[in-house]
């Protein structure tokens, strides 16, 4: 039997070893089980079992595991695994993407900044932390880097900073 | 005991040869003899309902009918010295073991909500006969 | 995707055997079967022109000349908690695959400029058929 | 040089077989061909009588008797970032190499003080013929 050399095969067909032929792709979505047995006839392709997808017409005898979303480490489903496409991954509310080098494939969900007492300059994003404004909102005064409310009652201490904002709001308070 | 990690044999890259099968959490050996066995189980954190671990721990075990006892085949244990937020910390062990026809062979880890089952090719399990 | 690795296959300890080939960057499979195959990635720094990285990542990938995206057979990533001096972070990973003929093996890193070339016993790759 | 550790061959989980033998520290090899090696060494710190490291280093090497120098096959080295109290540090080498027969393989590490023997399947070494 002469020997058949690997020859290049026609668009949509894929050379298959153990058929020793070209051999029409799969669709997306399905693997194959069984090689053609001749170049006319088709390949026996399969669906892709739940849990496993093929996004590119293929000659595969397996589909690929989808991966799963981190939902202990605060991920999200974007978008459910089909047979023709992987999972997608977000974070969830009051979370932000950490992206471990690029392209982002691997990230971390990390708590959004809350900007108590400031005003918010960027809200939080899937992909961005808040951005906070970097003074105090009113009825709130600086303690080191953080934005503390006024005392409502004058019993509160009220340092040399929480006078200059909060002072004058005192006296009506109490008038 | 520690956790057993429990593994999917058939989807995917996963799969078992040479009737090594894979039932109730372990690999099952069909044939006496000399095995090279490995494991990777990548680790990450901070997850939500666990305090933050100064460690982790991989071990390979051996479960025998005639024994009661496993035995640690191999084992990994690493602290992790990470600052609070996001970490990974994989740990990979391989070694030659003499293992007997019915031996059961298992993963246990320290704590296996820390464990990143996400993607197949970041925590995996096998053997093969020398 | 993240750059690939490229090899020395003759000098040193480097070599191929029973025509498992190394062409452009890869292992190309001369016989389908089940192979197990490695690679460790020593990573260093800080090396000037790349910013302190969070993590270092070593995926052995598997690229088939009839399907156009390539699939990620093993995958080790590290985050780093070395405080800005000097540090190493060496990842070994090793499993067994099934490959067919022609398959392609490579490895990628997540920054190849952090990547300690300088030994080959510090950074090597390979696979031999079961 | 960096020390050389010595190894138990007989009790528990060690044994060697197809007359791979071991004397006065290493692995001798009986035939010639392309064996895969491996070795894992697990650190841990602190001990009293050593300084805090920054590093931790394990080599596998080959003497051969033709040459004087021996030749280091294989090598995982990690900077420490723990702070200070207890820490674990396993490092996992493993590769195919092509050995002569009457070759010796060895494990050499950075600081003995520092190696975790306490139990076999935290520490080990090994080779086959592929």
């Amino acid at each position: 039997r002469r020997h058949i050399t690997r020859q290049p095969c026609p668009a949509g067909m894929n050379w298959i070893e153990t058929a020793h032929q070209c051999c029409r792709q799969c669709p997306a979505g399905t693997f194959l089980s069984e090689p053609c047995t001749s170049p006319e006839n088709d390949s026996v392709c399969v669906d892709c079992p739940a849990g496993t997808f093929r996004n590119q017409p293929n000659t595969f005898r397996e589909c690929q595991a989808c991966y799963e979303c981190d939902r202990q480490a605060f991920q999200s489903v974007v978008s459910n695994c089909s047979a023709t496409s992987n999972v997608a991954c977000g974070c969830e509310p009051g979370h932000f993407r950490v992206c471990l080098g690029q392209p982002c494939s691997e990230f971390f969900c990390q708590k959004c900044q809350p900007c108590t007492g400031r005003l918010i300059q960027q809200p939080c994003s899937d992909t961005q932390d808040a951005i906070c404004d970097s003074s105090c909102k009113p009825d709130f005064y600086r303690e080191g880097d953080e934005c503390r409310p006024c005392p409502t009652s004058t019993r509160d201490t009220c340092g040399k900073e929480c006078q200059q904002v909060c002072g004058s709001n005192n006296d009506q308070g109490s008038g | 005991h520690m956790p057993i990690l429990q593994w999917e044999d058939k989807r995917g890259l996963a799969f078992t040869k040479n009737n090594l099968s894979y039932s109730s959490n372990a690999l099952v050996i069909p044939v006496s003899g000399d095995y090279y066995v490995y494991a990777q189980v990548t680790f990450r954190g901070p997850v939500e309902s666990s305090t933050k671990p100064n460690s982790v721990t991989e071990i390979i075990t051996k479960v025998t009918d005639s024994y009661p006892e496993p035995t640690q085949l191999l084992m990994g244990t690493k602290t992790l010295s990470e600052n609070g937020n996001g970490w990974f910390q994989p740990i990979y062990l391989g070694a030659v073991v003499s293992l007997e026809v019915g031996d059961k062979l298992m993963v246990n880890v320290s704590d296996i909500k820390l464990v990143d089952y996400t993607k197949e090719h970041k925590t995996f399990f096998g053997a093969f006969l020398l």
